[in-house]
């Protein structure tokens, strides 16, 4: 099986692209939404919802213009071997780097389930487990995730499900009290995660290829904003706005909370296994592309022998990445949208304004 | 042999560095029920009962000399700066590690909420295997009195208390509920009230004295403010729309004898409106029962009469929600988070008034309470049976 | 002992044999050559080795030496292919004498090779050789020796001696002529007689091949209640019989092979022209084509060097004892493969979906199909991660357990001297050596060790303290819900893989859990046989294969073949089959 | 630490030689030497820049006109 060859369907590329967003998205993101919108998350989910759609327009747009071809190849083409290399050079380095943010986030998170576990085996384990999947290919990991999404959706949704008795609509009154702008505050830092999307650039040409664009993108926004919408009311039905606000991970205090006929309950782990799961999706996927994109840029047609170095860098910088929890958090309401929003949406649009206008000037 | 590669790394990492996380059950003491109090001196007090489990669990015999008497749980004490502090200090008596996953009810003592209860609050959100599902209940008196008391029917005084709030016939109280209203300036917390109760009077000598819980406290925002009863607590359910099961008993004016009836649907809607200016809440209350029990000579089965109790059961419980509501606003404690609702149907007006609401805007303002009662059935008699035909009264009205 | 004393004995072992000795080792049989009749040991004594032969034969000595050849000898494939085509060249001599002293000399120390020497209408000298045993004594004798020797002598010179054998002397089923000494070797192996005449430069193959078989039984390892209950035996004749008896198309194929250089096994590919994919057909050609192996006595043996992954711990293909499987398999597009001497039919390709099917699931109504097919994918997980999660949960995320639970736990627990996973361990291990020992006792000693492992052992081990109730309560469910997998070997694999997990979740919990699954479904979703992705329908996804994975869908409604295998012809049935009450017509 | 590298290296570079994959070989010491670094790093307690903080620094002028704090 060589790696680079295979080829991957629409479908299972839009399921690769949802399973990592929702989650990170749920452990991590909707904790920012709430320190910024509040209550009002879910506008700012909407809000989101657009710009993120429009972000993976672009995305798929850019695609289609240079079919079979992934990111730095596109970007070869329109900048020249240096500065598209350089380029390049900056969306490895960029999935390196946010790699290394969720990773830690995750390990984070799994000291609170397993306070005496040294973090760095936390992260050590999972990033293993990534690195092992990542080298069976694009394919396998597709396949794996056919199986996963569905299984986190069922989870996820039963979970919410047994919850919901206890949760009060009325605490999402009133709409829009202090106005839009921490709305759109945090609108913007979920635009942060989606755009994540940059990711389509390294095995998303299925998406690229076929007819038309925005129902493809439309419906991968509709299913994200379906899997969003319980994290980013739930917790506020549940507690109400104002314990939210101090409120580390809102969506685990909502698994915690299950208490459903006596039997059920004490569900806190659940929420343990769907993060691995996503987690480790996601670290197989950021892997994946930072691996072929080291490879393509060293013009080498295999990517696997270099897969577990940059495993090894990803835990390091892991490591390295914060110095406490809060850090983390501070940094992923604040810079960390920006750049991913710079990396994943402004320079994919540079591409797409720049890959036009060369057709056009072309005739 | 390559595909093995990372699984291989993973398996050295696992075999030389062990096992951290690891405990066996029965290195845990397993904490089931915690109270927290304050000394006069200001030290925080934790009281925790641990379970014993070879008492508690399970058949005997299974592993375990067999009988083994005596308590099902141990109750220990410690003062510290903070509640952690006094924990470490409990741990160090202790050959098993604290467990806290399993306290299901933390009980507060009068002091400590009287002084304030905010210290408790944050170890008891903050602690990873605590949940908000907790039930809290205030102790009248000190934490001491409930923790010990070995209670009938159930193993453990927890599982006691928990069910007895989960039957929901007395105000629940979860963590959640305590730490939502605590931080909402337009609520207070109104909390499940647990106390001792000795032996009545004149009992065998043999009687163990046992705990009961009754009635509510008020809180305002932190701090306790008094304890009601439970008519005045089962209006505050009324008020803040928790009321779903329960026992209303009437009378009826000029007829001997009181007749209870049972509410097995209640809703309550709670609107708020701008008159002049103003908000007036509206709290409007839409009940079903059946009558379960009635000593009056009355015949129900005659709609007339099954009018008049109803007309009653409707002043009754406006009656009690008035009452509570009197009380809150004396006490200046929003224990039925009325000023939430103006916030959240009216954010602009609650923005005047936010500032004020603790001080004086809750004792200001005007709710108007109605009340729909219905009887939908009488039970398996129309009429009290044994009472001969002509001794009921007839149909007035 | 003296030191002395011990070197002599030891000497004794280690030398080679004094010279005089060797008569002992000799076989009671009376001669070292084959065939003792008067007839034979003159035509021989008469009879010279021509040069051709003997350099052919002195070729197949060294080709056989040189594969017996120890350390040093390079092995070089085919070695015993040219040894056999050494014998080939030698053409069968028309002086009988020669051939049959050739063969002879091939035959030599075979004591179960016969060489009836005859005389044919009483003046033609006449030799059939044949193995005691293979062939059919009552057929030999009546339709060849009885003829031959007291029919007509063949009349006139000129004619056709072998045309005269087959059109009027012989009675026998099937006859070929034959033209060298190899295939006479070949013929006589597999329980053919050859006959050999004076004057007739080629041999006549007559089929008289027979041999003790087991009767067809209910296979043990896939017993069901309705259903047939006839299972392949060890001789693939009577399997391939087993299949076309149902199969009653001359699509239905068996191409025939031969694997094993010393065995020379027969091996059957079976399929069904029309439905199978060609390229899966050449594919499994291709792999057949290259096992070079010496032995083959069971087709497990070639599961092995046909695998797609052969470090998997999942089966590849299915092994299955039932031809009704075997059938409803080919004709769904799959290939079987047959192996003489072996009970187990394989079919492939699979995917992991086809473990959890029993035969039987066709059979009954389709309610109860899709219901047992749940609960074993439901008992497959619990056998998977029972004591697994266990131990995970009561060794790290005790806050799970509810309250009366973990109190009832903790009670059982006081005490034992062990870990979890420890106990765990060891009452896994304890219960897999007592289903090994089940096994290969007899029968009703198999069912008193149960008994006393499983109930005295466990409940003493209760009893004293060593274990706690709970972890035999787990071990015990989880060993039953090992058998609910239909598929025997998909049983093994996951009793194989309890043990990982195990470990894992008592290193990390259900975090270990989570990520040896994660691991294992990468595993499974990176897993394929004979290019088909092992979790098909489900990864990749594909609507159209659900209806017959997750439920077992009415057969009316499966009107298409699995879309896995890639058939040439998917349509499986007419697709308006839905039966419905007489006069409802299809309005 | 010191054994999970030789292990890397040992299950990694063996087929990459006989492949005579020159230049994969090449990327697999670089980036193998850094990650060995980093790691080095880490066990040393080197003071190594924290690439948030870096991060952080470029984009906190935008943030903080955007609002996001």
């Amino acid at each position: 099986m060589s790696g680079q060859k295979t080829q991957i369907n629409v479908r299972q590329a839009a399921m690769l692209l949802i399973t990592p967003v929702t989650a990170t998205g749920h452990l991590l993101f909707v904790r920012i939404v709430y320190r910024y919108a509040g209550k009002d998350g879910w506008i700012s989910l909407l809000l989101a919802l657009v710009l993120g759609g429009a972000g993976l327009w672009v995305m798929v747009r850019l695609l289609r213009r240079h079919p079979g071809k992934n990111l730095l190849q596109i970007g070869e083409d329109l900048f020249g071997a240096t500065l598209g290399r350089a380029l390049g050079l900056l969306f490895v380095c960029f999935l390196l780097y946010i790699g290394a943010v969720l990773l830690r986030s995750f390990g984070d998170f799994m000291r609170l389930v397993m306070p005496a576990t040294p973090i760095v085996v936390l992260m050590g384990v999972l990033i293993g487990l990534a690195a092992r999947t990542c080298r069976k290919g694009l394919e396998v990991i597709a396949r794996a995730n056919d199986i996963l999404l569905p299984l986190l959706i069922v989870t996820g949704a039963t979970l919410s499900m047994l919850v919901s008795k206890d949760k009060e609509p009325r605490h999402l009154l009133p709409i829009l009290e202090n106005g839009w702008r921490p709305v759109w505050a945090g609108a913007l830092s979920l635009q942060g995660l989606f755009a994540e999307t940059v990711l389509l650039g390294f095995f998303g040409h299925a998406l690229g290829s076929g007819r038309r664009t925005l129902p493809r993108v439309l419906w991968i926004m509709a299913i994200l904003g379906v899997m969003f919408l319980g994290p980013v009311t739930g917790p506020t039905t549940l507690f109400g706005p104002a314990s939210v606000r101090a409120m580390v991970y809102p969506t685990w205090e909502e698994v915690k909370h299950i208490q459903f006929a006596d039997m059920i309950g004490n569900l806190d782990v659940m929420g343990v296994l769907l993060w691995t799961l996503g987690s480790s999706v996601q670290a197989t996927l950021l892997l994946w592309g930072a691996s072929n994109g080291t490879a393509w840029l060293i013009r080498s047609g295999d990517y696997r022998p270099l897969v577990t170095p940059l495993a090894i860098i990803v835990l390091a910088l892991a490591v390295l990445v914060s110095d406490h929890g809060g850090e983390l958090t501070r940094f992923l309401g604040a810079g960390y949208p920006l750049l991913s929003i710079t990396v994943g949406v402004l320079l994919p649009l540079v591409m797409l304004v720049w890959t036009e206008i060369r057709l056009l000037r072309r005739g | 042999m390559r595909r093995s590669l990372p699984a291989l790394l993973c398996l050295l990492l696992l075999t030389t560095a062990g096992c951290w996380s690891r405990v066996e059950i029965n290195d845990l003491a397993i904490v089931s029920l915690i109270g927290i109090d304050r000394t006069p001196a200001g030290e925080i007090e934790l009281w925790i009962n641990v379970v014993v489990p070879a008492r508690a669990g399970g058949s005997p015999g299974a592993g375990m000399p067999a009988g083994q008497q005596g308590t099902p749980f141990i109750s220990l004490n410690a003062r510290g700066k903070t509640i952690l502090h006094a924990a470490t200090r409990l741990q160090r008596e202790l050959p098993r590690r604290l467990f806290w996953a399993h306290a299901r009810v933390i009980l507060l003592g009068e002091r400590l909420a009287r002084e304030g209860s905010l210290p408790a609050v944050d170890f008891l959100t903050r602690h990873r295997e605590l949940r908000l599902t907790n039930y809290v209940l205030v102790v009248r008196g000190s934490v001491e009195d409930v923790m010990g008391v070995p209670v009938d029917l159930e193993r453990l005084p927890s599982e006691y208390l928990r069910e007895i709030e989960r039957s929901q016939i007395v105000p629940v109280s979860t963590m959640r509920d305590l730490v939502q209203a605590m931080a909402s300036a337009g609520a207070d917390p109104m909390l499940a009230v647990a106390n001792r109760a000795g032996p009545p009077e004149g009992a065998p000598p043999g009687q163990r004295p046992g705990v009961r819980v009754s009635g509510a406290a008020l809180f305002r925002k932190d701090k306790l403010v008094e304890y009601v009863g439970e008519e005045v607590a089962q209006g505050l359910l009324w008020l803040r729309g928790e009321m779903r099961v329960g026992v209303v008993t009437v009378t009826v004016p000029g007829v001997p004898g009181n007749i209870s009836v049972e509410l097995l649907f209640s809703h309550v809607q709670r609107t708020v409106r701008l008159e002049n200016g103003r908000p007036v809440i509206y709290v409007q209350v839409r009940t079903e029962g059946d009558v379960a029990e009635e000593q009056a000579p009355l015949d129900l089965g005659d709609t007339a009469q099954l009018r008049i109790v109803e007309r009653q059961l409707r002043m009754e419980i406006r009656e009690r929600m008035e009452r509570a509501l009197e009380t809150m606003q004396a006490l200046n404690a929003d224990g039925a988070g009325l000023g939430e609702e103006i916030h959240r149907h009216l954010p602009a007006v609650w923005k005047r008034m936010e500032k004020r609401w603790q001080s004086e805007g809750f004792r200001k303002v005007k709710v108007v309470i109605s009340v729909e009662a219905h009887i939908r059935r009488t039970g398996l008699s129309s009429q009290p049976q044994g009472i001969p035909e002509n001794d009921l009264m007839k149909g007035r009205e | 002992m003296s030191v002395r004393g011990w070197l002599r004995t030891l000497a004794r072992f280690t030398a080679p044999p004094p010279e005089g000795s060797s008569q002992a080792v000799q076989p009671p049989s009376a001669g070292v050559l084959p065939g003792g009749s008067a007839i034979v040991r003159e035509m021989v004594e008469k009879a010279t080795t021509p040069d051709g032969a003997r350099a052919a034969l002195d070729e197949y000595d060294q080709a056989l030496r040189a594969l017996a050849g120890k350390g040093r000898v390079r092995y070089r494939a085919g070695l015993l292919e040219e040894a056999q085509q050494a014998l080939q060249r030698i053409e069968i001599s028309p002086s009988l004498g020669t051939s049959v002293k050739i063969l002879q000399e091939l035959f030599t120390d075979c004591a179960d090779v016969i060489m009836r020497g005859m005389l044919v209408g009483g003046e033609r000298p006449a030799v059939l050789i044949f193995l005691d045993g293979l062939v059919a004594e009552d057929r030999l004798e009546l339709s060849i020796l009885t003829p031959l020797t007291q029919g007509p002598a063949p009349a006139g010179a000129p004619i056709d001696l072998v045309k005269w054998l087959e059109g009027v002397a012989l009675a026998a089923k099937e006859t070929l002529p034959i033209q060298t000494i190899g295939q006479v070797v070949e013929a006589v192996l597999v329980g053919d007689s050859v006959l050999l005449m004076d004057g007739v430069g080629q041999g006549l193959v007559l089929s008289t091949r027979f041999w003790p078989q087991r009767a067809i039984e209910e296979p043990i390892s896939e017993a069901n209640i309705r259903g047939p209950r006839d299972g392949f035996i060890e001789t693939l004749r009577t399997n391939t019989m087993l299949i076309r008896r149902r199969v009653k198309s001359p699509h239905m194929k068996f191409e025939h092979a031969v694997i094993g250089r010393r065995t020379r096994t027969d091996v059957a590919i079976a399929y069904v022209k029309g439905i199978t994919s060609p390229a899966l057909l050449a594919e499994v050609r291709s792999r057949l084509g290259r096992v070079d192996i010496d032995v083959l006595l069971d087709s497990g043996m070639l599961e092995e060097f046909i695998e797609d992954q052969p470090f998997s711990p999942f089966p590849l293909m299915m092994s299955t004892e039932r031809p009704d499987r075997v059938v409803a398999g080919v004709l769904s597009g799959q290939v079987a493969v047959l192996v003489d001497g072996s009970p187990t039919v394989l079919l492939l390709p699979v995917t992991f979906w086809h473990f959890m099917k029993a035969g039987e699931d066709y059979y009954n109504r389709f309610w109860m199909g899709t219901l047992v097919l749940w609960l074993r994918f439901l008992f497959l997980i619990l056998s998977l991660l029972g004591p697994s999660l266990y131990v995970a949960i009561t060794s790290f995320h005790q806050e799970m357990i509810p309250t009366n639970l973990l109190l009832s736990i903790a009670a059982a627990r006081e005490g034992i001297p062990f870990p979890v996973l420890i106990e765990a361990l060891i009452m896994e291990v304890f219960f897999e050596a007592l289903r090994e020992a089940g096994i290969r006792l007899p029968r009703q000693i198999g069912q008193a060790v149960s008994i006393v492992g499983a109930l005295v052992i466990g409940e003493a081990a209760v009893r004293a303290g060593l274990v706690s109730a709970p972890v035999v309560i787990i071990v015990a469910a989880t060993g039953i819900a090992s058998f609910t997998i239909p598929q025997y070997q998909m049983g093994l694999t996951f009793r194989l893989l309890r043990f990982p997990i195990m470990l894992a979740a008592g290193f990390l919990g259900l975090f270990g859990i989570m990520v040896a699954l994660v691991a294992l479904l990468v595993h499974l979703c990176g897993l394929r046989s004979f290019g088909v992705p092992y979790l098909q329908p489900i990864a990749p996804l594909d609507f159209a294969g659900l209806k017959d994975t997750l439920v077992r869908a009415p057969l009316w409604l499966m009107g298409k073949r699995p879309g896995l295998l890639d058939t040439v012809n998917s349509q499986r049935q007419s697709p308006r089959l839905k039966p419905g009450p007489p006069g409802g017509g299809s309005a | 630490m010191l054994l999970g590298f030789v292990a890397v290296i040992l299950l990694e570079v063996p087929a990459l030689v006989i492949a005579g994959r020159r230049r994969e070989l090449r990327a697999f010491w670089v980036l193998l030497a850094l990650s060995f670094l980093f790691s080095l790093g880490m066990v040393q307690r080197w003071p190594l820049p924290n690439p948030t903080h870096l991060i952080e620094a470029i984009f906190q002028p935008v943030a903080d006109v955007l609002g996001l704090k």
